[in-house]
């Protein structure tokens, strides 16, 4: 695959079209049926959340969020195959239906934009690392653990997401050299979503795609549709494949859109146009996969109310748990920096104690009067 | 004179000296089409043209790094960084260049960089967009470091540091962003970097505070005076240089410090103010000095954020137990 | 027991560990083949083979990088930064990731790197290669900074540090890698992180150093001493956590403070030295604490490093002045 | 040039071969035998500095040095067009004949490194910057230098260096990405000399050549041999127009050889072999540039004779001026820091001073006893 689409011809590789139909048979990847279905009600999911998530923001019940929505196939695609209990995941922000397969619970993710640290270590979840908030600095960590991996002679795989303004910094770069040289079972993966906040992809990078950056590597790449699940399926299962055979590591450029805002504090038109935005609906991971699972008579109009409507409840439900359930603990501010409790921090912890008992004494007194 | 907060005096000292001196560029990530993600650049693209007002790529290294050339070839580059948390992996490019160029080639090359970012807690924000770290510049020679705490302030040290052939590490209180509005003159006027402000005359104890921390004290001082202590307060302004003579004159008055920051508390700009007090009024000292700031740890996730924040009443309890020392 | 200096005492305590340990793996530029450009990973390739000890390619932040992910999947790296101005590229990496994986997951993910530095002046080498910034790692909430001063020590601190589940920044005197030699048993011991040393014991003045500067202030004291001044000397060890209780009762003894080190005085480690003394023994102080550190000035080249760098004499010439307060 | 040699092809750009006949006679440049004849004269002399250097170094009388031996031809080629005044020169700090022809004078090299900040500005040479000794750090400078040529509307250029180890770094990356981004005049050269201190290209980096990586950022780019004067020289002449007409930067790897230790406190023969050495002392640019000559009866050993003689009196002579003349006085260390005179500063050069004082008169005291 990696030779035939040759980054440096530029193609992109698609497998179907904006209407669901397979275009490309030959790379039209080995899946069944049910796979596809649950991919496509995974991904309604990831997208109901994110819908109600910027709800629950406009009502202020949680903080600022990066939506997912138009990307859910990128993430998706691994999500469908990624060994759960094996393989690592190190996520940028926008993979929301890959965090959920890999054992993420919605409280987790209510939980860290409400603004509790509890919600950032994915609970139960295995091999998955915490969001990245200083942007691609993660990526060094993926070579690191696909450094262990080979190590360990354990045949898995690291999945390391970063996005387009991503590729501009110095530890994409690092990270990139150091996997080839160390031949790390890596499937590198940009969310190339166009935009990095306001910034468009031409102001954020001198080359036309990020796939050609592979070579500069020495290392295998693929630029692909980021909004056809099955392409963007079988781009994971032939680089990871490659990856787990201690071939090396492999970029796979994922070409898709960010729908929405950056996150709820942005407002796109500042930057971009509506009609530009219409263009990109019409290859909407969703509305594609969508298409042809109706072609084929596994999904309807009607199912996909039904099951909206219980993913709704689900969700506001577990929301409604998570908001009932919130608590932090001065303890929490303290207890988790060190393995050991060092004695600044004792005494620090210990004088906001003096400080509260004081203030509820005085505010005693003061209700006193 | 016009009605201002932090963010339009500051985007109004940009427009001034854009206009003013075509030296000047300003750019940095989301800061040219968006006007910067707290919109302090808002408009000035649209004025100033997409040449001296733009977008970069996400890199903060060679953000700075780039007005390093700039600046040598006779520019004022002033960059912004999104959130100071973010300038991290600047920090070689700030220490090992900006911070040397004079020195290393004897005063033939300079590099006269405003590096704007930030800084602080209290947005209620994720992780990263809420570090006080301003103590790695003040420790790194070469740099000067400025902290406004106003609208009026921070124009006229803004002014002041574009017009600095020295760099500049500026750094905004992004949590008074808005929260402050005062009267600014709409013409050009500097204020002295390296000058500290008596915000308040007092007796009893000296305050020492900057950025979002002085709103803070100003509203413990309120309540310290009820219970009969007199506090004078110092506006640091510029954390290096410090204004020692201020600082140093003050604490000879009062005999009693008490310093306020967001910054973790050990190997801090309040350690440093500690060491002041007792090297330069040792004998007057009544009490020991006192630093009211943040835990050695992570500024906490927002739910946790008001446990590390210096609030009115907490800068009050300590503040009488220096005062009644 | 063998005589050895740091240099070898440092190589026998990762030799040690990665026999000990098939989770330690050691690396940086330069330190597989080569040996390290000090040869402190001497040979080691050559006995643990070269996927546990190994060259990486020339970038620091992802050598830092890297090992934080080693270390969340297990491993113990110890990776090397050829100098330490050369480890501001990887200050985002410490700062953002290696300091925060712990607090961030809550426990989950921790990320024990010890990332191994040569730092300080007096080798005649060009710019950057005499950094002493301790302190920012100092100031960095998550980390511990360990700086020895001896072979022994030396070998036990890193033993403390590889075994440690926090991640630690090791800085090594490199200019006494070789000038002092010890007997050192060649087994595997540990000294404690956190635990300063005395090693003098004196009524008059506490004096405070670490690293290179110990060999330093031993010659001021014996100078101290023929006029009189009998001084307790306390080798940090650890710059943090400070070992307070030690510093605290030694200057609740002596009532006097001196501090030596390479670092730029402002904001330095120094700075918060001064400050535990008021916070801790403040109604002991007899005299100001004083500070003999670097100038606010980048370390100069060779020719003018004597101006810079503490001397025995000038040690005890600020001594004299804080004993005779 | 840099479609027929483009970077995906992995060749060599190469005009003569190991004994001076032209191999390549299309792109063999248009120059004059005057110019070549002072190019070679120019790089005998660096050889020559270098090797005094050395040789002082050996007696202590000079710190540390980083030799350019066997890489001379790469800024030979710079030296012999750049435009002295304008161009912007951005050194690594391998690249000696280049800083002599910019203005440098033997001085400031001899001061760098008997470790005297006054050698680092290179006196009254124009628009050079000092070495980098940070590796690699140097590259954003030159993009801004290169912006602000481009505004200033100046038909220059910005000359880059850099090593091939230092193209792991982020800086490189970032450096090489904001210059196409911004279509800056910047000529960026790779010495890619086999070895980063004792770490092999193959370890270094995850790509066969540096010059592929110039199509990660969209650059035009070209692996030239660096060992040979003309393909060095035609190179640097096309990608330099190229960039000055505003078409933006240029990606040159010159392939060469440190035939030198990295320092002189360096061993090679702990990383490397005899034989190897000898394969690339074939390759040696001055002996093919020296075939090139003699065969043409415009050099003959004689003539190198003399001249090196004269070089050596002349370096010698000016080595034993700056040995005779060092001075360092206090205000060194504290009056370049700031534009002005800072509190601080002043006070901590007062205490120094007062600690002079009673030094010397303790001293007094001592000798009276
Ligand atoms: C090092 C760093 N610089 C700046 C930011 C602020 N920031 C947050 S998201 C973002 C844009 C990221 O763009 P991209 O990588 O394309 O990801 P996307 O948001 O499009 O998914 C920026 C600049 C950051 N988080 N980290
Ligand atoms: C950021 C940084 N890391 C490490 C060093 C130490 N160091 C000096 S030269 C060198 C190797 C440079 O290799 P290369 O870029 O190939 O240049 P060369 O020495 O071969 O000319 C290293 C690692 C440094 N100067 N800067
Ligand atoms: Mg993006
Ligand atoms: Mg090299």
């Amino acid at each position: 695959m990696f030779e035939v689409y040759h980054p440096v011809k530029g193609e992109l590789f698609e497998v179907i079209d904006n209407k669901g139909n397979i275009i490309n048979q030959e790379w039209f990847p080995e899946i069944d049926d049910s796979t596809v279905l649950k991919a496509y009600k995974d991904m309604l999911f990831a997208r109901t959340v994110d819908l109600m998530i910027v709800s629950y923001q406009r009502q202020g019940r949680i903080y600022t969020y990066p939506p997912n929505y138009g990307q859910e196939a990128v993430s998706q695609a691994v999500a469908s195959q990624v060994d759960v209990e094996n393989d690592w995941v190190v996520p940028a922000f926008r993979e929301l239906p890959l965090y959920l397969a890999k054992g993420a619970q919605l409280r987790d993710v209510f939980l860290m934009y409400m603004g509790d640290e509890k919600g950032a270590s994915w609970s139960e979840s295995k091999r998955m690392l915490p969001i990245s908030v200083p942007i691609a600095t993660q990526l060094p960590h993926a070579v690191g653990l696909g450094y262990a991996l080979k190590m360990d002679k354990e045949k898995h795989v690291v999945y390391a997401f970063v996005g387009d303004g991503g590729t501009s910094t110095g530890d994409f770069h690092e990270a990139m050299n150091f996997a080839q040289v160390w031949k790390v079972p890596v499937v590198f993966i940009v969310q190339n979503n166009q935009f990095a906040i306001s910034v468009p992809f031409n102001t954020q990078s001198g080359a036309d795609t990020i796939a050609v950056k592979a070579m500069g590597y020495g290392m295998k790449g693929i630029r692909v549709d980021g909004n056809d699940f099955f392409a963007m399926y079988s781009a994971v299962r032939d680089a990871s494949d490659y990856a787990r055979e201690g071939s090396g590591p492999v970029l796979i450029e994922a070409v898709t859109y960010r729908k929405g805002a950056h996150t709820t504090s942005d407002d796109p038109y500042k930057y971009r146009t509506k009609e530009e935005e219409e263009e990109w609906d019409k290859k909407d991971p969703l509305k594609r996969l969508k298409y042809y699972l109706m072609e084929r008579e596994l999904w309807n109009n009607k199912d996909e109310e039904l099951l909206l409507k219980t993913f709704k409840k689900e969700i506001d439900q577990a929301f409604l748990d998570t908001e009932n359930s919130m608590s932090y603990e001065l303890n929490e501010v303290f207890d988790h920096l060190y393995a050991d409790q060092l004695g600044d921090l004792i005494r620090q912890k210990k004088r906001y104690k003096e400080f509260m008992e004081w203030k509820a004494k005085r505010q005693e007194s003061v209700q006193n009067k | 004179m016009k009605i201002m907060n932090i963010v339009k005096s500051i985007n109004n000292a940009l427009d001034l000296m854009l206009r003013e001196n075509n030296k000047v560029v300003v750019y940095g990530e989301d800061v040219g089409v968006e006007g910067g993600v707290f919109r302090v650049t808002e408009d000035l693209q649209k004025k100033h043209g997409v040449e001296r007002v733009f977008d970069s790529p996400l890199a903060e290294s060679t953000i700075v790094g780039s007005a390093i050339g700039m600046a040598i070839a006779g520019y004022r580059p002033v960059v912004e960084i999104q959130f100071s948390g973010f300038a991290y992996p600047a920090l070689d490019q700030i220490i090992s260049h900006m911070a040397r160029m004079r020195n290393r080639t004897r005063g033939k090359f300079t590099s006269p960089v405003v590096v704007r970012m930030p800084y602080g807690g209290g947005i209620n924000a994720l992780e990263m967009h809420s570090e006080s770290m301003e103590a790695f510049y003040a420790h790194t020679p070469g740099l000067k470091v400025v902290i406004p705490s106003t609208p009026y302030d921070a124009k006229g040290l803004l002014i002041s540091a574009i017009e600095s052939d020295d760099p500049i590490i500026f750094m905004e209180p992004k949590r008074i962003y808005r929260a402050i509005k005062q009267e600014v003159p709409e013409e050009k006027y500097a204020i002295p970097i390296g000058k500290a402000k008596v915000l308040k005359k007092g007796n009893d104890v000296t305050m020492i505070a900057y950025g979002a921390m002085i709103r803070e004290c100003q509203k413990a001082i309120v309540m310290a005076e009820k219970e009969g202590v007199d506090v004078e307060l110092i506006d640091l302004r510029t954390i290096y240089p410090l204004d020692k003579e201020t600082i140093a004159d003050s604490i000879k008055k009062t005999g009693r410090v008490v310093f306020v920051a967001e910054e973790p508390t050990s190997f801090g700009v309040g350690s440093e103010i500690m060491a002041l007090a007792n090297e330069e009024a040792f004998l007057s000292l009544e009490a020991p000095p006192k630093r009211v700031t943040g835990f050695d740890t992570i500024v906490p996730y927002p739910q946790g954020e008001h446990f590390y924040m210096q609030t009115p009443e907490k800068i009050l309890f300590e503040l009488l137990e220096t005062a009644r020392f």
